[in-house]
């Protein structure tokens, strides 16, 4: 597997179309987009800019991750955590609303080492992108995917990527009964390579401790990273994080959201 | 009838009235990348200081009614930085670069307008910046204070000066009046008022460096008030900004006495709002047979 | 553990913080209609003059981005018919009563609160109105006018003094300074921002009166800030007002060093808002078990 | 007939569910509303406030004229002419409304007078409502209705009140073609009651003219005003209509909407 180019694809204002949009879990949604003037290579790990509605309370856009991309077809998995959230989740069948992207980077594949997916709950979004493309390229890659009890988004994971998943509940109710970053170790160390790569996105504190146990480890570790943003492209400096081993700070809108983990402190 | 939009800070001639606010817009290259910046009256940079500044630690923006907090603290990597890197992209766009200032000091200011004097089409001098500790708005909060560094600017410069007021001030138009009288060849205003959010969950500001400035629609009104009272007062060319989303807005901040309108935080709605704010003006004229901007500029009045 | 919300103002106990504010809640019959005002902390009257005044003419409010612009005038009947036709009623709620006044000179506001001395539990002094020519918010732009004021307000009156700031100023908290230095009881802030609006189909300002005042939630975030501001620069209480719209920002502003709210316009979009929020502060108390307001005052700190 | 009592009813903040909503002319919208609690009398010429949605922008609630209100289900009649119109016009079954009311003062009924109800276009809400309520009674009056071009709401006007009604439209597509202002006096003159009493509500210049109309000719006249609200209730003082012949203002919402023509200048 080679070295994909990161450079970001062209950006636009796109109108899509909402195709269906349905609850998958409590307050989880899968909602899929139909974006007729589409037709731009997407990267895992990319993301768009979702416009809540005409209103201007909420006044910003929303990010959200590409869940799977194909053509001018986009799927979107939507948590509800607040009002834009909510608000989104409601929108229906023929309902219009416009998305910008592809923005940030995607994640850098390594094609000499073996690839660890580390996902947290919504965490998820990217990897499962990252996971099938690397599916439909025949490659070999291991998905730990942790939550809190076992929820029908695990239940999808695991049919759609197998073998390949490797589940962690808090409560036990599916796969080991830890957290991800207290289970990693003890999965890495069954995983039969000796030269990996690990892709991890979740919440901040778990994506700290993959990183603490990659650096231990000597693993190169690649984390998606999450900030409130304003415009999501990179000219407001909004949405900063501060760069590791300098003074001075870092887009994640631009320069990420995927950074390899000694480029920032989150 | 031939629709002319063109207007004049001083002696430089803008091909329309629409310019991108600083900040909001970066230096030019990121919104070319998703549409024609040349098209823009002209272009605002990023305030830049002497030196390479890290900026304020996240988060850095909040979102609120109808607005936004922002706290960035002028990020920037320094006059040096921007000659060598950003105004070679720039310059190659067809429209006006104005190059926002932001200094500590007076000698500061008149550092970095005189390095770009003749460089840049205008020099924007921002003494309104809620969001850093030394300078910015403090500058712009005491008459003195703010003659000072619009003279000593003035004195190394001979480009067009715009002078950005912020609206934490009891009467704008009386600091409007003092840059005139300085020199200033134009106004603009506003810049964001001071305001704070705080989370009740973790009892802290959802602002890093605590407070932050408003923009967006929920200021407008109290822009176009700004606008109007400092129309009124000075003779020289008034910018008006805040809260400008769509034509409409565009057009009230002409009929309030603006001559140009800066879009700041629309952009973060639409990448392109600029562009389709201009063209909506255009379209507003052509329906109401109007041809230039002059023939609504300030017409409404108290009565 | 027992939620005690009470909070004294001198020696006025209020049962709770939650006041109606002036000029949203009439003198609290029409609302009692509605729900029992007598729940609340107090209710401040629409602001009374000395005679009747007619007001401004209409249109007198324009909907803007997450608020209103309001020109009402202080539109009102004046003092006697204050005591022979409203008092009466308000007496009946179990409730305190806090009479706001306005007044053209020192002469007037002393004469309304002399008058008023005894009749109410408490004065709110509005030298904060943007929209009368005279008097207004011009006696609450300058430091001296309003010490005055208070002063003059001071010398006649045995029941507390708020005085109720404009955030038309550059440091609102220099004003509150006045006013404890003065002998105010306490401070109450903000009366609405100065602004304007146009309709530019007809060229004309939508107010009648041609500008108007800002409220609702558009300005929270710059009421927060003030309030902040002056909780940290006076010791008598603060009274937060301005865009608190639900229980949430009640909270924010006691964590910026409110020891009371007003509300106002969310009483437009829902007549019973104050009770509602009123309820969400005890909840979010019991919840985060916090037995009294004092525990959240000001927690929040500049870091 | 006799004095009805304008005196308020029991104001509330009902929760609504919309049970219909549909299109009836370009623009112009039935909707339907189901008020569980609600069972205080109405007044045709009473209003109600309505919560365009959760969002603060637009801030505002939006005064309607009652339609209909039979029990708990009260029917508004909306033209789309802004942002607040147009959100509400696209509630849809089941959807949740906030319905403050009923508000102001209705049409007060003189029996010893012939009424006629004199309606331009929208304005034809309360008047409606109000000639609904003569019709239950068996009352006789005349219906005048004027519109720019015959519209499907006109012929549910013609259904409805049938021989009552006197069309005029601005085009002559349906019966006279003229203004209402200025064809009212030859209808007036054609009606054969001696006695009568004017209830007019549409356009400020149409009602103008019905009210110079009915001063020359000695006719009181009733007319329903709007204005800008923002409480609706009488406490912001916003809605504020100059009193005829006195120095001062009176609010549209609570001393209102009806006014005798004597009252008001507007
Ligand atoms: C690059 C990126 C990719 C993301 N991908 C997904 C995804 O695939 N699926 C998904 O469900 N969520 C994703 N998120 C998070 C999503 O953007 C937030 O959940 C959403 O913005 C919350 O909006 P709200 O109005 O519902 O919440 P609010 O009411 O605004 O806030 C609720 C909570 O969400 C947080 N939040 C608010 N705005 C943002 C923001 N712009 N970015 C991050 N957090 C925010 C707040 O701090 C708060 O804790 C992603 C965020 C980023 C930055
Ligand atoms: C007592 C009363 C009864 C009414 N009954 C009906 C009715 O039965 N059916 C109907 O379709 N309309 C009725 N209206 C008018 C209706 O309230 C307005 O059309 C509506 O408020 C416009 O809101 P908007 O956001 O769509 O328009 P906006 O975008 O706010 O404004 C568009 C136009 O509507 C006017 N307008 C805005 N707000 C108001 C307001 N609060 N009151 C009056 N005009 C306003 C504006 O001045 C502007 O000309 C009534 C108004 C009043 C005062
Ligand atoms: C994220 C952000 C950064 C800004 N940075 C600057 C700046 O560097 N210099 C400056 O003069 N103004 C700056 N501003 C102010 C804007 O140029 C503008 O004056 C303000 O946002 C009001 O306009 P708006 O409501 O259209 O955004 C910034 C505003 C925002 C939102
Ligand atoms: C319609 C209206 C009338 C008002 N009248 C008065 C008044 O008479 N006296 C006064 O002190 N404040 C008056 N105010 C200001 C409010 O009391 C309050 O300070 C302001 O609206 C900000 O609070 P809010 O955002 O919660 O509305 C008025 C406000 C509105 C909207
Ligand atoms: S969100 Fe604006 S720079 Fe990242
Ligand atoms: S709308 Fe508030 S008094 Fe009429």
């Amino acid at each position: 597997m080679k070295q994909v180019s990161t450079r970001m694809s062209k950006v636009r204002d796109y109108r899509a179309v909402v195709l269906s949009n349905r609850a998958i879990d409590d307050m989880v949604f899968l909602m899929e987009l139909f974006l007729p003037d589409f037709d731009v290579p997407v990267i895992p790990g990319q993301f768009v800019m979702i416009q809540i509605d005409e209103s201007y309370d909420p006044f910003l856009r929303r990010p959200y991750s590409i869940f799977e991309c194909e053509n001018a077809t986009m799927k979107i998995l939507l948590k509800v955590v607040g009002r834009g959230s909510e608000i989104i989740s409601r929108k229906t069948e023929n309902d219009k609303i416009n998305i910008l992207g592809p923005l940030g980077t995607g994640f850098t594949d390594d094609e000499k080492r073996y690839p660890v997916l580390v996902a947290g709950g919504m965490g998820i979004v990217p990897l499962w992108f990252l996971a099938t493309r690397m599916k439909q390229k025949g490659m070999d890659f291991s998905l730990v995917f942790g939550e809190l009890t076992a929820s029908t988004l695990g239940e999808e994971i695991g049919k759609t990527f197998q073998e390949k998943v490797l589940f962690v509940t808090d409560d036990g109710t599916r796969g080991a009964k830890a957290t991800v970053s207290d289970a990693l170790p003890s999965i890495v160390d069954s995983i039969s390579h000796e030269i990996i790569s690990i892709y991890s996105c979740g919440p901040s504190r778990m994506m700290q401790k993959v990183i603490a146990f990659g650096e231990k480890s000597d693993i190169p570790v690649f984390v998606s990273l999450e900030a409130r943003m304003a415009c999501g492209i990179g000219v407001c400096l909004g949405c900063s994080v501060q760069r590791k081993g300098a003074d001075g700070f870092v887009t994640v809108c631009k320069k990420g959201p995927v950074f390899k983990s000694d480029k920032v402190v989150f | 009838m031939k629709l002319d939009l063109s207007t004049k800070i001083g002696t430089v001639l803008f091909k329309n009235p629409v310019l991108a606010a600083s900040g909001t817009s970066g230096y030019g290259a990121i919104l070319n990348d998703i549409f024609d910046v040349s098209q823009l009256g002209g272009i605002i940079t990023k305030s830049i200081t002497v030196k390479p500044r890290k900026g304020n630690p996240p988060p850095r923006i909040i979102e609120t009614s109808c607005g936004m907090l922002n706290s960035i603290g002028l990020e920037n990597r320094g006059i040096q930085y921007f000659l060598d890197e950003n105004l070679p992209r720039l310059k190659t766009f067809k429209t006006n670069v104005i190059a926002s200032i932001a200094g500590n000091s007076d000698e500061e200011y008149a550092m970095l307008a005189e390095t770009l004097n003749k460089q840049v089409d205008a020099i924007e001098v921002n003494i309104s910046c809620p969001n850093v500790k030394e300078g910015g708005m403090s500058f712009g909060q005491e008459l003195h204070s703010t003659r000072k560094v619009v003279e000593t600017v003035k004195a190394v410069s001979s480009i067009p000066i715009i002078v950005k007021l912020t609206p934490n001030v009891t009467r704008i138009e009386d600091f409007a009046k003092v840059c005139e009288e300085s020199g200033a060849d134009a106004i603009s205003l506003v810049n964001t008022y001071k305001g704070l959010s705080i989370d009740i969950r973790s009892r802290r500001s959802n602002i890093g460096a605590f407070t932050g400035g408003l923009s967006g629609p929920a200021i407008k009104p109290l822009a176009l008030y700004a606008v109007w009272k400092t129309a009124k007062t000075v003779g020289i060319p008034v910018i008006g900004c805040g809260g400008v989303m769509n034509y409409v807005d565009a057009i009230e901040f002409f009929m309030a006495g603006a001559s140009f309108i800066e879009i700041g935080s629309a952009t973060f709605r639409e990448p392109d709002a600029s562009l389709k704010i201009l063209r909506g003006i255009k379209q507003f004229l052509e329906d109401e047979n109007i041809c230039c901007l002059n023939d609504i500029k300030g017409v409404i009045h108290e009565c």
